[in-house]
């Protein structure tokens, strides 16, 4: 699927969609955590999907990857309905995704954890070694041999993107990397992201509160609140879109 | 590499080298500890083998251990055995067939014991009467009933214990003399159960019985068998006796609950026959008012007039231990007293020698004269000693203790009859 | 073979009794999965505890069983809490895997087990009855009266049980622990408290359990052993952790059994819970009552 | 400091497994003692048992008590085989594997895909389910009383060769492991026990992962169990006791969880100890207990867990 390289930040109409998500929804008993949700992503594009707490971006992405089966609506990937597919399927076919909550390979150590997620796309251990010692070397990650029970919290962070990273996705799904991270180290995340984005030809979703990160990367962005679709565009748009300060910020008291 | 890499490695080895050393320490210590080979020995060891710990019956696998020291003390007492002191070496054989072969390995290589006596499990005698067989070494089963034991007939095993199938020949006696009409059999769900019930049923058609015979299996570690006594009680014709090849705990749950439904004692008398019914201590809390009338199979009782060296045992073990001795410590006892004279008798420790000693044996045990059967059919006669007393007695008052229970069977040994509510 | 009506009746009742037992173990297990998402392998070694607790208590102090229930529950109670706060805290406290608890738990019964074989003796022991045996007869039905009296003991200790957990604050606090323990933790539950209070209730109520069977069922070191399996059934019967689902499944196992024992074959008696077990995972893992959780 | 640690650690520990291979082999000829040989060989198959299931325990991070079930299944079909149908021992052997193969599929499929706890307790229920048929079925199993078995190398007066059997089984069930365990699979079966999320997140199908482990460990276990069984000759329902259970977890977790050598050691340890210690027999379970709550309590690497904390110390670490 060589796509030659679209303007970033303008519509491009020809470029190939990656994902497409159509009218997606998913209840727990009453609550609506998404409701009738669609959203595309073309190639190469980075995607940011802001919302307040409990908008349900993380029931979302949880959905999208697999890991939750959706009530209503699909999923297409790369043109193929992936909808209930189980996770190691969908990540497969090149879709990856890091979690909100971290699950580390808490036993393994850092080079290890990695040529983990290389492993599904390497022919034999060695190869996915070699994947795994890139990766180290792009994020910057000291002493690959530490225990991953050891690191810091960027640490870890930086092997759960990495490890995703290294089942070359063509869309990685990146939820809430830059929570809790001080303001340096949200900088040095942005320098990260948009390093892989180079290296790498893929397309991100980005879910984040932390809006100097999202509003500086994303290309487009998607703002989520309980469970539906209340504004896409440019950062510039959302920024001064009525709908989206109301929903952070709760209505404005008209006097 | 940083010198700080040297310490490492250092460490390592000495480990090693030390874990090596110990292993060969201990080699050494057994090596060493064996008798030299060429000196006269001073003493003369025998083997005993039984459960002392779980998941063994520890209890029972104590008492046999007393009943064989008190054997060996006598002989000492006596000056011992061709001139030398008699010592006995008995292992814990945990109630697994693993350890009775390794306990009989380390008696025979290594403690170089000329014959053995002992165990309480049948699976775990089985395995060691194949370890005795390999090497030719006499043993003296004292405590395990399974027929299969005799009916291998191997030439080294020798059976001073009753077995089911004697057994089963005794109870069906008792019950076609007392009259009993229906029998039912609850039988409990492991080979002793199952054996009993089968030998049990066989004897009773051997003797002509008419009446009816029902066997039910139940689950050992069942804690509830209502429903069961329930299904019995509620038939047109329910049984008068109910015959209880059931180890505790469900046999006796088995008394109590039927007389908590008032299946026992008034419509059916319950015969405990596994020998836990002389086990009074734990008997009378756990069955109370249904212990009443409760018949019981036993080797032993109080009241049997022993020999004169019964009798001595019996001082021996309640100066000791202050108590009445159970019949596991009589099995202990006259099972080592045959081992012993046999090893007189043949004048020698050479084990073919002691095989054809224990055949020709004719000694004046506990309870009688032991001699070993040489007939080999039906197959569970071979080396058995087929005069080994059993009884039957009752309770018939709550609480109860053998001491003042009746034998109410065979006659020969009877001090009261059979008595009904 | 003809069962006529009263014989089931009566095997409904028996079934029913049981399961008021069953019940007392498994709310108390049930308890202490929902709140710290352990099973706790040594809940069988707590009923035999408690049984021994009440055995020296009424012999060697010639209490009233009634008066050292009261005190085996109390008993129990402080020997849940401490097991919690030197074994069982650290491995929560360090996050380790749920294979930690479950060989720690093993290691425990292993270690009571043995004590008791060691120290109380391998002899079948039985403490005097609560009740002295008595029938009653309902027409032509017939019930053992003791056993009766001592269910409705069983029930009342349930019933109390009940309303702490769902009355009062620790209660709530243990609830609260259950659904998710770190919004718990933000809140300002003292979740290691309410870790502490619940595995002391299951260690009570275990115990309980243990001093009013044992004058019926026996006493010896293992005893525990088939409670605690039955109790295992009847929260995968029931739903990990959910209560109600714990306090019916029980019901049901009790009557299963004793049903069971009538119209198939005695033998088999303690294998149908397992089988009910392995049928349940297969249909319906998070059982009648449970919820599908997904840890994402 | 970049330097692959694992790497110079391995070679000083592949030099002490050498030398302890050496000494193990030549042990025989230094005791000369059937009792001691035999103690050893029975001890070979407790670390071949303790090392399977430490795989489950340390790796996939599944608690398995179906093991000894597993080791039962090997030992009663291999006999059952031989002695109804007259096949060959080996034959028979082979088919106790298969069986105990088969009987993991059936635990695996009904407990693998739902939360570690439920693994346990359908383990549990399996094993108490076949402890219920063995004592019951008694027309074939001859219930407690057990089962003869014919020997495996026929009635030899020594235990010698069985010693060198046993110890050959372990070597290559040891080698196998460590291979497949350093392997591409052996990654896959860490990652999916440290987080099972994680790894079906990375491509990883956990369930198939975990099918494969569990049918990897019981196979082996299986087949140790009717190598014991044709070692002692009588097959019995003590193999799959609580009692035997415990040992082999007391084993795997002194001697350290998630390690390899570590449950040989331990195996090795215990067996000699309890063996050692033959007069303490009422307290055998009540050390072995303790020694499990303890470890898990302070010292939860085990002891070559221990050593080889030390040794990455005294590298330098």
């Amino acid at each position: 699927m060589g796509q030659e390289e679209g303007f970033i930040g303008c519509w491009d109409v020809s470029r190939e969609k990656v994902l497409e998500i159509q009218d997606l929804s998913k209840h727990f008993g009453g609550v609506k955590a998404v409701d009738n949700f669609s959203m595309e992503v073309f190639n190469g594009e980075i995607v940011g999907l802001i919302g307040p707490n409990g908008a349900g971006k993380t029931t979302l992405i949880n959905v999208v990857t697999g890991f939750l089966t959706p009530d209503k609506g699909r999923v297409v990937f790369l043109g193929e309905d992936v909808t209930g597919l189980p996770p190691h399927k969908i990540n497969s076919r090149g879709m990856a995704r890091t979690f909100q909550l971290i699950k580390p390979f808490a036993n393994l150590r850092v080079l290890d954890a990695i040529a983990v997620g290389a492993l599904s796309k390497s022919r034999g251990k060695k190869e996915a070694y070699e994947k795994a010692t890139e990766i180290v070397r792009l994020l910057g990650l000291k002493d690959p041999y530490r225990v991953c029970s050891t690191l810091t919290i960027v640490e870890e962070k930086l092997v759960e993107l990495g490890r995703a990273l290294a089942t070359r996705p063509k869309l990685l799904l990146i939820d809430e990397l830059a929570a809790g991270l001080r303001p340096h180290e949200i900088v040095d995340m942005r320098k990260i992201i948009t390093a892989i984005r180079k290296e790498y030809d893929m397309s991100m979703v980005v879910v984040e509160h932390v809006m100097p990160l999202v509003m500086g990367i994303s290309d487009r962005v998607v703002v989520m609140s309980s469970g539906a679709k209340i504004a896409e565009g440019t950062p510039e748009e959302i920024a001064k879109d009525p709908k989206v300060i109301a929903a952070y910020l709760g209505e404005r008291r008209r006097v | 590499m940083s010198s700080k890499g040297g310490i490492g490695a250092k460490t390592l080895y000495i480990i090693v080298g030390l874990v090596a050393v110990l292993v060969i320490a201990v080699g050494v210590a057994y090596y060493l500890s064996l008798p030299p080979a060429g000196q006269e020995v001073q003493v003369i060891k025998i083997g005993g083998v039984g459960p002392l710990s779980a998941p063994g019956a520890s209890i029972q696998g104590v008492e046999l251990k007393k009943g064989i020291e008190i054997a060996v003390e006598l002989i000492n007492q006596e000056g011992g055995l061709l001139g030398k002191k008699v010592e006995l070496v008995f292992e814990d054989t945990q109630g697994t067939p693993e350890k009775g072969t390794t306990a009989m390995e380390k008696l025979i290589m290594q403690d170089k014991v000329p014959i053995v006596v002992g165990e309480y499990h049948s699976s775990v005698f089985l395995a060691e009467m194949e370890v005795a067989r390999k090497y030719g070494i006499p043993i003296i089963d004292a405590s395990a009933w399974s027929s299969t034991i005799r009916t291998k007939q191997y030439r080294e095993v020798f059976a001073t214990a009753p077995c089911t199938a004697l057994n089963a020949e005794h109870e069906a006696k008792f019950i076609v003399a007392s009259g009993f009409k229906n029998v039912l059999i609850l039988a409990e769900d492991t080979d002793y159960g199952i054996d009993m019930a089968r030998d049990l049923t066989s004897a009773l058609r051997r003797l002509g019985f008419n009446g009816s015979v029902v066997t039910e299996i139940v689950s050992r570690t069942a804690k509830d068998f209502t429903p069961t006594l329930l299904k019995y009680k509620n038939l047109p014709t329910p049984p008068d006796i109910i015959v209880l090849p059931a180890t505790p705990p469900a046999g006796f749950l088995i008394i109590k609950q039927a007389y908590e439904i008032g299946l026992v004692p008034e419509i059916a008398l319950a015969y405990e026959v596994t020998g836990a019914g002389d086990r009074y201590t734990e008997l009378w809390p756990a069955v109370g008012d249904g212990g009443k009338y409760l018949v019981y199979f036993t080797p032993y009782s109080p009241r049997i007039t022993l020999t004169s060296l019964g009798d001595k045992v019996r001082e021996i073990y309640k100066s000791r231990y202050g108590a009445e001795p159970t019949y596991i410590v009589f099995n202990g006892f006259d099972a080592a007293w045959a081992a012993l004279h046999a090893i007189k008798k043949a004048g020698s420790t050479t084990p073919s020698a002691l095989i054809k000693a224990l055949e020709t044996l004719d000694i004046m045990g506990t309870r009688g004269v032991i001699k070993f059967s040489n007939a080999t059919s039906p197959a569970y006669y071979y080396h058995q000693w087929l005069e080994v007393p059993v009884l039957t007695c009752q309770y018939k008052e709550v609480n109860q203790a053998p001491t003042e229970s009746d034998i109410i069977y065979p006659p020969e040994f009877a001090t009261g009859t059979l008595v009904k509510p | 073979m003809v069962i006529e009506l009263t014989a089931l009746a009566e095997n409904l009742i028996v079934g029913l009794l049981m399961g008021s037992f069953y019940a007392l173990m498994a709310v108390g297990l049930s308890l202490m999965f929902s709140v710290m998402r352990i099973v706790n392998f040594a809940h069988g070694e707590f009923y035999a505890l408690g049984g021994y607790i009440l055995y020296y208590l009424t012999t060697l102090f010639g209490l009233n069983n009634f008066l050292a229930l009261p005190l085996v529950m109390a008993g129990m109670f402080a020997i849940g809490l401490t097991v919690e706060r030197l074994l069982l805290r650290p491995l929560l406290v360090e996050a380790l895997g749920g294979e930690y608890a479950i060989i720690t738990t093993f290691g425990i019964s292993l270690f009571i087990v043995n004590f008791a074989i060691a120290f109380f003796g391998p002899e079948y022991k039985t403490p005097p009855s609560f009740v002295p045996i008595f029938r009653i007869s309902l027409g032509t039905l017939y019930v053992s009266g003791d056993r009766v009296l001592v269910s409705l003991i069983a029930a009342g200790i349930l019933l109390a049980t009940c309303l702490i957990i769902y009355k009062t604050r620790i209660g709530l606090a243990m609830r609260a622990t259950a659904q998710n323990r770190d919004g718990a933790m933000l809140c300002g539950i003292e979740v290691f408290k309410t870790n502490m209070t619940a595995t002391g209730l299951a260690a009570m109520l275990a115990g309980a359990a243990g001093a009013l069977l044992s004058p019926i069922m026996l006493l010896f070191p293992e005893a525990g052993s088939i409670p605690a399996t039955k109790s295992y059934v009847v929260i995968a019967l029931g739903g990990m952790g959910s209560l109600p689902g714990a306090i019916i499944g029980s019901i049901v196992l009790g009557v299963v059994e004793s049903l069971g024992t009538v119209l198939l074959s005695a033998a088999y008696r303690d294998a149908y819970s397992f089988l009910v077990l392995i049928t349940v995972l297969l249909l319906r893992p998070q059982g009648i009552f449970g919820v599908k959780v997904r840890e994402v | 400091m970049d330097i692959d640690v694992r790497a110079l650690l391995s070679r000083r520990i592949n030099i002490a497994i050498i030398a302890g291979a050496v000494l193990l082999l030549l042990l025989p000829l230094i005791l000369r003692h059937e009792y001691w040989i035999y103690v050893f060989t029975i001890g070979y198959y407790y670390a071949i048992l303790a090392l399977t299931w430490n795989i489950m325990a340390g790796y996939l991070r599944r608690v398995s008590f179906a093991h000894m079930a597993l080791a039962a299944i090997g030992a009663y079909t291999s006999t059952l085989t031989i002695i109804n149908f007259k096949i060959p021992l080996v034959l028979g052997m082979f088919l106790g594997m298969v069986v105990g193969a088969l009987s993991s599929l059936f635990i695996g499929y009904l407990s693998l895909r739902l939360r570690g706890v439920y693994f346990t307790l359908s383990t549990l229920a399996f094993a108490e389910i076949f402890r219920i048929v063995v004592t019951v079925e008694y027309q074939y199993t001859r219930g407690s009383l057990g089962l003869e078995a014919p020997k495996l190398l026929g009635n030899i007066l020594t235990y010698v060769p069985y010693y060198y059997v046993a110890l050959a089984f372990l070597g290559a069930v040891t080698i196998l492991t460590h291979l497949m365990l350093n392997s591409g699979l052996g990654l896959r079966v860490k990652a999916v026990g440290d987080s099972e999320e994680a790894a079906e997140a990375l491509g990883i199908n956990s369930a198939r992962i975990k099918v494969f482990t569990f049918l990897y460990s019981s196979a082996i276990a299986s087949l140790a169990g009717a190598f014991y069984g044709h070692l002692i000759g009588l097959v019995s329902p003590e193999i799959c006791g609580f009692e035997q259970l415990a040992l082999v977890i007391a084993m795997s977790v002194v001697g350290g969880l998630g390690t390899i050598p570590g449950p040989i050691i331990g195996a090795l340890l215990i067996e000699l100890l309890a063996e050692y210690l033959r007069g303490f027999g009422i307290y055998r379970y009540l050390i072995l207990a303790a020694l499990i709550i303890v470890t898990i309590r302070f010292f939860r690497q085990g002891i070559f867990g221990w050593v080889k904390k030390r040794v990455l110390l005294g590298v330098g670490m």
